[in-house]
């Protein structure tokens, strides 16, 4: 473990940034968001940022490639680039878990060579949690706040920055700030995580429970009478979906500009109404089937391809952000019987 | 005046429903922490006894949920209205969007919502407990500490800058009337208006540039009640997904803002929900500041039937070219 | 996707001039859809349309572009082309490359780049246009004249020779107009009244006409075939149908100050009265503003009199509501107000008068009885100047007067000289000229025989002021031929006034929705090939409403726009503009935007039934238009937020399709 | 980054022949620009075609992978891409992606089995491609009996080669009925699954269904009541796939990924599926 | 501001068929020049011209656009003109609000007897655009070559 007084923290993002571009979440006058580093620039101490660190490997929109059509002659060109390094620092126990779940996607067979380049190109540096929300509840599961993955872990404490390595790709980053930093024993990180794991304790969701969910659970939920009640208030935006760190639902679309055609990647929300809209027809057409796969992805279909892993991290932002204050929390109460015991 | 009770509403919710004027109450539920309540369709007494709740935080706009309620079986539906509800209602109700025969309309007077944003700047993260006292909240959170913060410091933009705590509309009016408020709710527009053009570009780009179109402002505005929106439909020559340019952000607020422009009732509701604290409201108000400088006050919904500034002309009406300032 | 012909016109060097009609045939080539493309030097030729014609069949077209001049010139006549083809006619668009292009841009490179781009728009369109049908609808056979001058005097009989029932609504007591006033008709100097009264008793007498004197235009409604109209027929306190004409009470009315406006004012009538001896409808109008009796209650002398028992003064005003399947605008002219015209001090002197004061003074029936006296002392005068192109063919940016010309004022005032000249030859009589404009059939040998043989002294120039001086008119003008400035003490000064549409002619444009020039005369469908039409269609245009004209021309307009309304009345129905408003209702939010905006109230509303998508079925009210009453303006398509509201042959998609061409 | 390969990308292809087979089905035939197959397939899977600005949509390929100078889609005319292709000229250049899907187990399940297909109007499509690949290898199976139906005479996808070719083979017996009596047809008048109710098979038969979900249902109670097991049924669901790669989230039913875990399912699979189909 | 001399504007006048197009015929008629840069679209009544056409217009590359219509009180279909003037005015503002030069967007009233003041409009405006320089501000870069 290695460490850096606060004080000399900017000495080190100049390094990195001088090396690659750097990313980190930077307060706004609307609350932190990820951020370009310059020189002046500030690591934002809050919680969360407004939008989840998926965008680095996820983005909202990106080109897939282009189209020149002449007549009736059509020529595909090829727009990708090979990506440069980058790292994102700061990144969250919960977003950090995050991309293990987008990997299952993208990098699945067929792997999706946009996302693993910016993936193969990204140092991911993750910082433990020490002030949790009343929304999150990460550790339902098994996520430790404390001891975030990454390929490197950072403990802010009062004075110091705290870096540990945990892969090669973590070394490399921590021999590039080794003249910056120290070699420290993890004393003061293991007080802090002491400390932070009373809080989570405390967490008004540290007990939601889980174990009715998971793989192959379909038949128990899938007729389950709460979805109706569930959504009958949901307004079909796509809030919830555009915050989670790990919805992955996408659509391509062309773009004709005029002076070619671009195809485009864009994400898409399965809470939206034309969302599975098809020339045949419509698969899910009321809101409840909407609703329903949203959440039976995350707790249900997800787990069921991958071992019981949820596709969910409860970083908490859909807790924050739905219009309506209807979440994934409300929804495992309802159906797990959790709900007024 | 009195502050409404949870414990009055419910009263009057269960009576509605148990004496047969109505089938279905649409209120706020019970959510995980004090301030996360849920609109909800209750249907029996019960269901109300054990979830119906009314605080600081039942901030959510109704009127909306009538169209797809009134559409749905038998028998009348109750709901609530705070003053500003009541205008989204008539403006629904001058538009036809939903039977009005469907509806029994309660007025509940309402002295301001809380925005949890600003309870969470004033006091931080990690709330566990909100209870409310006289005109204060008191705040417990998980690290121990007991905070106290006046209501009035962290009410909702809309609430600030409340137009009228008249009802419009009822059928049944809780409590007392008030009256259509004196209000600075243009100041801000009047701010920007008072920008040069380069430093409003650069304000909208900065706000507009963080949109993630959502359409949760779409989703939850009460204008907004299209039974396809253009922005869904291949054939408007507006449909988009997500902006792949940042002209795409200002067209979609641009065309929503007109197509609300006349029509919306300044709830707020589109700024409330924006998970990316974009200040929308701020291009309805604009066109609301417009439409009364240009045509003379005219406030959507606050008289049902009324004819919508778009929809209306006089032969004196100001010349486009002269509606922009032309100094500068 | 369409199988679209494209034709370049060159419309002979008109378009090929400055665009390279080669390179936009070969450019549009290229376009989506447009699988044969071509040039030739008049497409709207028998020729050109046949090589469109040819083309049809031959590739099997399913749309096509003309690139060529104006679409408010030739759209119609490809249509035509296309339907002869088997084609649906509005499967044509057409891109103006001539008005819009060739003729306004002067660079071959440049002008020929834009007109590929128009081309590519009108492509654009076309690939989205879809057939559309003509709807039906009725016509009123019934036709509606507006003004009793000579010009509506002659389209009503006119249309009711041809059989069919024709309303005249004249504001005036009478018909007949600004010709009734005129004492002798140039060039042949017939008499006026000699000429037109037999006229209007014609029109009296005809069972197929129905006057409304003493009436106004209140309202108009709907569309050609299917006008309704709303006259109000002014209360004239006398029984139209009860009054004999005999004339008693207008002798006996005790108010006898009220100025005649028959006679230009120069002397008085009674309250009650007849405008003049031969009017149509001979009865007598008791005038509101000066009629003790309407006004005090007391008096009561005409009732007295009248031996029919024709006075009413209960009468109130009415309004009959008619319906029309055509309606002529023949409003007419006035002469403009010499209230700006300081410098020839026609408000200090009563002997500077104008041209049709003039006309009075000389008439017979007029107040001296025909005889020339001057206004102020009623002695005769011995010089008289008459001042040309007073208000005419001023200078745009001067405050007073019209830029036109008024075409009537040179042939009057030659007609005035030489009369005077011929009754009083020893009137020296001066006339003051920009120029004289004679052209028309006799006119400049009238013209001629004025200055040859009359002796009137033509002098080319401008008469710079007149001024009062004891009881003679100080005249300053310059000789422009001569190059010298003249000073002439006339007796009288004839001031040949512009003349200007009559200002019940614009709010009635307005109910028309037919539209005017910035001088307030009605703009005709086409300058010179539909001179007689409005661009509202069903409204036709007669006499000086439309431009200024001289009696020979306004009967043969008058004549030409009966013809056109006997055509449009002879039709049993008329094939609707297929460009009209369409609903989705599927899309409909039922909100009442659409209808609120509507100037023709086409959309109405319905609750029905729908499968919603998400397997509920709901009610919802939704608009629908009739597509009979819908004139396609498309205000609806923008008010309706849901797009739902769109318009045919202008479709959103269309538009939007051109905008991208353009901005490629 | 070239050399990253990207299944999203596609590749061009170019319509060579199109053969109008009934009022809304057309059926083209793609190659690559130089002349070739764009890409190896099996029977059942899919591929994904596209127009720039119009749009990608899946379409099983019609042709059988023993094919091998070109691949077949009959297309219906049911959306923005279809209506485009179906205006389209030949030379028109398209793209083309893929294989997609996991296909019909010929080799694994169905060799050595009697065989039926039941298909109805456009569900034809995918089951040409196995039964062309079946005929070609037609020693490895058993005795191939094909019902099809549709709407009216005029609506049999490809028929000429019904007629011409399956009818005249040994082995294959081919039954094709229409909803409504017409003239010029001497053949079975009905539904589909009124027919193969009639026709009374064997229950050793390996069934392979493609047709309206409605015509699939009754033709499910029929066999069942005929004696089959739904082990024995297979059909394909490539309507519901978007992306082909598994990861847009839009075809799954259930955890189910048609896309990935199908298009080809077999019935009792398909039973284990939430009901959202 | 840099007036570069070399930028030629992209310009849409959408033009009523009944006033502007027929006065842009007319100035057609008589000659009357303006630059070639303006494109018209035709439409029946300046109340046909939605802001999404406008703001489509700008997004495609226009530098300026420019609605012309009756003058108010001569609209063909009697009001189609009063209220492009309110929604007109309503837009131009906002666009304004947003930053985006006033100098881009234009209403003007020209009847089909204006041939003179189309043209001179067309160049005017043409002018002002050209002045402005490129459009920046409502701008798709996804459509710029």
């Amino acid at each position: 473990m290695r460490k850096c007084s606060l004080n000399s923290l900017n000495a080190v993002f100049e390094k990195l940034a001088n090396d690659s571009a750097l990313y980190m979440p930077v307060d706004g006058d609307k609350g932190a968001d990820y951020k370009k580093w310059e020189m002046g620039d500030e690591l934002s101490s809050a919680l969360n940022t407004n939008r989840s660190a998926k965008d680095f490997f996820f983005p909202q929109t990106e080109n897939l490639m282009e189209f020149k059509v002449s007549g009736k002659e059509i020529e595909v060109i090829d727009t990708r680039d090979e990506k440069e390094d980058f790292v994102v620092f700061g990144v969250r126990a919960c977003d950090a878990k995050s991309f293990d779940i987008l990997d299952t996607v993208f990098l699945s067979e067929p792997c999706d060579s946009y996302y693993a380049n910016r993936r193969e190109h990204a140092t991911i540096v993750t910082l433990a949690c020490t002030r949790p929300s009343e929304t999150c509840f990460c550790n339902v599961f098994g996520i430790d706040a404390t001891k975030p993955t990454g390929d490197v872990t950072c403990w802010k404490t009062a004075d110091d920055m705290y870096f540990e390595a945990n892969n090669e790709k973590g070394k490399a980053f921590i021999e590039k700030i080794a003249d910056l930093t120290e070699e420290c024993d993890s004393k003061a990180v293991e007080e802090q995580q002491a400390k932070t794991k009373e809080i989570l304790k405390k967490l008004p969701l540290a007990d939601l429970k889980t174990e009715k969910f998971g793989k192959d659970k379909t038949a128990e939920f899938f007729d389950a009478p709460e979805w109706r009640e569930l959504s009958t208030s949901c307004l079909g935006c796509g809030t919830c979906t555009y915050v989670c760190p790990t919805c992955q639902c996408y659509d391509i679309k062309d773009y004709d500009t005029g002076h070619g055609v671009i195809r485009f990647r864009c994400w898409d929300s399965c809470m939206y109404s034309e969302f599975t809209k098809m020339a045949h027809g419509n698969n899910r057409l009321s809101q409840l089937e909407r609703f329903r796969q949203r959440f039976m992805h995350k707790l249900v279909y997800y787990p069921t391809n991958n071992d019981g892993v949820f596709g969910c991290v409860g970083c908490g932002r859909c807790l924050a952000k739905c219009p309506i204050s209807m979440n994934i929390v409300k929804v495992m109460k309802a159906l797990g019987g959790n709900d007024g015991e | 005046m009195q502050k409404i009770t949870c414990e009055s509403l419910i009263e009057k919710a269960c009576e509605l429903i148990e004496n047969g004027t109505v089938s279905r109450v649409i209120g706020w539920k019970k959510g995980e922490f004090d301030y996360d309540l849920t609109p909800a369709v209750f249907a029996n007494a019960d269901e109300i006894k054990k979830n119906f709740i009314y605080n600081d935080f039942s901030g959510a706009n109704f009127s909306k949920y009538l169209i797809k309620e009134t559409r749905k079986g038998e028998g009348k539906v109750l709901v609530f209205l705070k003053p500003c509800d009541t205008y989204s209602f008539n403006q629904l109700l001058t538009e036809h969007r939903f039977d009005r025969e469907k509806v029994y309309a309660v007025g509940i007077p309402c002295e301001g919502m809380a925005d949890i944003a600003k309870v969470k700047a004033a006091v931080g993260d990690g709330i566990l407990k909100i209870t409310s006292e006289g005109d204060e909240l008191i705040v417990e959170n998980l690290y121990g500490d007991v905070n106290k913060v006046k209501l009035a410091d962290v009410l909702a933009e809309r609430c600030v800058n409340c137009k009228s705590k008249k009802h419009t509309a009822y059928d049944e009016l809780m409590g007392e009337d008030g009256e259509i408020l004196d209000n600075n709710r243009f100041d801000e527009v009047e701010k920007l208006e008072n920008m040069t053009e380069d430093e409003r570009f650069a304000f909208w780009q900065n706000e507009l540039s963080r949109c993630i179109r959502c359409n949760a402002c779409r989703d939850v505005c009460p204008a907004c009640t299209c039974e396809k929106c253009v922005f869904d439909n291949p054939k408007s020559g507006v449909e988009n997904k997500a902006i792949a340019d940042s002209f795409e952000e200002k067209m979609f607020h641009i065309i929503r803002a007109f197509h609300v422009a006349g029509r919306c009732t300044d709830c707020g509701e589109c700024s409330r929900v924006c998970p990316q604290n974009i200040p929308l409201h701020l291009l309805n108000r604009k066109f609301i500041k417009d439409i009364n400088t240009f045509y003379g006050e005219y406030q959507a919904g606050e008289v049902e039937g009324s004819r919508a500034p778009l929809v209306n002309y006089t032969e004196e009406d100001i010349e486009p070219n002269d509606a922009v300032k032309r100094e500068e | 996707m369409q199988r679209i012909g494209v034709f370049v016109c060159w419309c002979g060097s008109n378009i090929a001039g400055t665009v390279d009609v080669e390179k936009v045939s070969e450019a549009l080539k290229n376009e989506p859809g447009v699988v044969f493309s071509t040039n030739y030097q008049y497409m709207c030729s028998q020729a050109g349309q046949d090589i469109i014609k040819d083309a049809i069949a031959e590739h099997k077209l399913t749309g096509i572009v003309v690139c060529s001049c104006s679409p408010r010139m030739h759209e119609a006549t490809f249509r035509k082309t296309a339907a002869a083809a088997g084609l649906n006619s509005y499967m044509v668009e057409i891109a103006n490359i001539r008005e819009q292009c060739s003729w306004v841009h002067k660079d071959m490179q440049s002008g020929t780049e834009k007109a590929i781009i128009l081309g590519k728009a009108a492509v654009a369109k076309v690939n989205l246009n879809a057939p559309l049908t003509p709807g039906e609808s009725p016509v009123t056979k019934r036709a509606l004249v507006i003004g009793g001058g000579i010009a509506g005097i002659q389209t009503a009989l006119d249309i009711a020779e041809a059989g069919f029932p024709v309303d005249i609504v004249e504001k005036k007591p009478t018909i007949g107009g600004k010709m009734a006033q005129l004492d002798k008709t140039f060039p042949t100097l017939d008499c006026a009244a000699c000429i037109l009264t037999p006229k209007m008793v014609d029109v009296a007498q005809n069972d197929k006409i129905r006057i409304f004197s003493y009436s106004e235009v209140e309202e108009i409604g709907g569309f050609v075939g299917n006008f309704t109209v709303k006259i109000k027929k002014k209360a004239r306190y006398v029984k139209e149908d009860v009054c004999t004409g005999c004339g008693i009470c207008t002798e006996k009315c005790p108010q006898k100050k009220v100025p005649n406006e028959f006679n230009m004012g120069m002397d008085n009538r009674r309250a009650v009265y007849i405008p003049f001896a031969q009017a149509v409808p001979k009865v007598a109008t008791i005038d509101p503003n000066y009629c003790t009796m309407l006004k005090t209650g007391k008096c009561g002398v005409c009732a007295k009199v009248c031996t029919a028992g024709a006075i009413d003064y209960t009468q109130k005003d009415e309004i009959i509501e008619e319906k029309y399947g055509a309606i002529v605008a023949a409003t007419g002219f006035n002469p403009i107000s010499m209230d700006k015209f300081d410098e020839f001090a026609y408000n200090q002197s009563k002997d500077v008068i104008t041209s049709l004061e003039f006309e009075r003074l000389t008439n017979a029936a007029g107040p001296t009885a025909g005889k020339l006296l001057r206004p102020s002392d009623g002695k005769h005068p011995h010089t008289i100047v008459f001042v040309q192109c007073v208000g005419s063919r001023c200078d745009a940016c001067a405050e007073k007067g019209k830029e036109y010309c008024s075409k009537i004022c040179c042939m009057y005032t030659a007609k005035h000289a030489m009369l005077t000249r011929d009754k009083y030859p020893d009137t020296d009589v001066y006339v003051f000229y920009i120029d004289v404009r004679t052209p028309g059939k006799a006119f400049d040998e009238f013209y001629r025989r004025a200055v040859e043989e009359y002796g009137v002294h033509y002098i080319k120039g401008m008469v710079g002021k007149v001024s009062p001086e004891g009881d003679k008119l100080m005249v300053r003008a310059s000789d422009l031929l001569a190059n010298k400035q003249l000073n002439i003490a006339a007796d009288l000064v004839v001031l040949a006034a512009a003349i200007e549409p009559d200002k019940s002619a614009r709010p009635l444009a307005t109910m028309l929705t037919a539209s005017m020039d910035t001088n307030d005369f009605f703009t005709e469908a086409h300058p010179k090939l539909r001179p007689v039409e409005s661009p509202t269609a069903g409204v036709f245009l007669s006499g000086t409403c439309q431009g200024p004209k001289d009696i020979p021309e306004t009967v043969s307009q008058a004549s030409a726009a009966a013809a056109k309304v006997i055509g449009l009345l002879a039709k049993d129905k008329l094939m609707g503009n297929p460009c009209v408003a369409q609903s989705n209702e599927l899309m409909c939010n039922g909100c009442s935007s659409c209808e609120r905006v509507c100037p023709y109230g086409a959309i109405t509303y319905a609750d029905k039934e729908f499968r919603m998508p998400d397997r509920t079925v709901a009610i919802r009210r939704v608009a629908m238009v009739n597509e009979a009453v819908c004139q396609g303006c498309g205000a609806c398509t923008v008010a309706c937020p849901s797009g739902a509201m769109d318009l045919k042959g202008f479709a959103t998609s269309q538009i939007i399709a051109e905008v991208d061409a353009i901005c490629k | 980054m070239n050399n990253r390969s990207e299944v999203l990308i596609p590749k061009v292809g170019v319509i060579t022949d199109i053969r109008i087979d009934t009022p809304d089905v057309k059926t083209f035939r793609v190659v690559t620009p130089d002349g070739k197959k764009a890409f190896d397939h099996m029977p059942g899977q899919c591929a994904m075609l596209s127009i720039p600005a119009v749009g990608e949509a899946m379409f099983s390929i019609t042709s059988s992978p023993t094919n091998t100078e070109y691949m077949e889609f009959s297309i219906k005319k049911c959306g923005c891409v279809t209506e485009w292709l179906h205006q389209a000229q030949v030379g028109q250049q398209i793209t083309i992606r893929g294989p997609y899907g996991k296909p019909f187990p010929v080799k694994e399940v169905f060799e050595g089995k009697d065989l039926l297909f039941v298909a109805g109007g456009i569900g034809l499509a995918p089951l040409r491609s196995v039964i062309n690949y079946c005929r070609h290898y037609r020693d490895k199976y058993g005795k191939i009996d094909i019902v099809y139906g549709s709407r009216s005479k005029e609506d049999l996808v490809d028929y000429a080669e019904i007629i011409t070719e399956w009818m005249e083979e040994d082995g294959i017996n081919v039954h094709l009925t229409i909803d409504r009596e017409q003239e010029c047809w001497d053949g079975h008048v009905g539904f589909v699954p009124n027919y193969v109710k009639e026709l009374n098979f064997d229950t050793n038969k390996t069934v392979i269904i493609c047709g309206p979900p409605i015509m699939i249902k009754f033709t499910l109670e029929g066999l069942m009541s005929l004696g089959y097991d739904k082990t024995q049924v297979y059909t394909t669901m490539e309507l519901r796939m978007k992306c082909g790669v598994g990861k847009c989230g839009r075809c799954n039913i259930g955890s189910k990924y048609v896309c990935k875990d199908g298009p080809v399912f077999r019935c009792d699979e398909l039973e284990l599926l939430p009901s959202e189909y | 501001m840099q007036i570069n001399n070399e930028f030629k504007p992209k310009i849409v006048a959408f033009c009523c068929n009944w006033c502007s197009y027929a006065g842009a015929d007319l100035a057609g008629n008589n000659r009357l020049a303006y630059p070639e840069c303006v494109n018209i679209i035709r439409v029946p009544c300046s109340c046909r011209v939605n802001p999404i056409f406008i703001l489509r217009a700008f997004q495609r590359g226009a530098d300026g656009v420019i609605i012309c219509g009756c003058h108010p009180g001569d609209c063909h279909y009697t009001s189609g003109n009063y209220y492009t003037r309110r929604r007109m005015a309503l837009l131009f503002s906002m666009l304004n609000y947003l930053g985006i030069e006033k100098e881009r967007i234009r209403l003007e009233w020209v009847s089909a007897a204006e041939g003179a003041k189309f043209a001179a409009t067309m160049n005017e405006f043409t002018e002002a655009v050209t002045a402005l320089g490129e459009n920046k501000r409502l701008e798709d870069l996804r459509c710029k070559k």
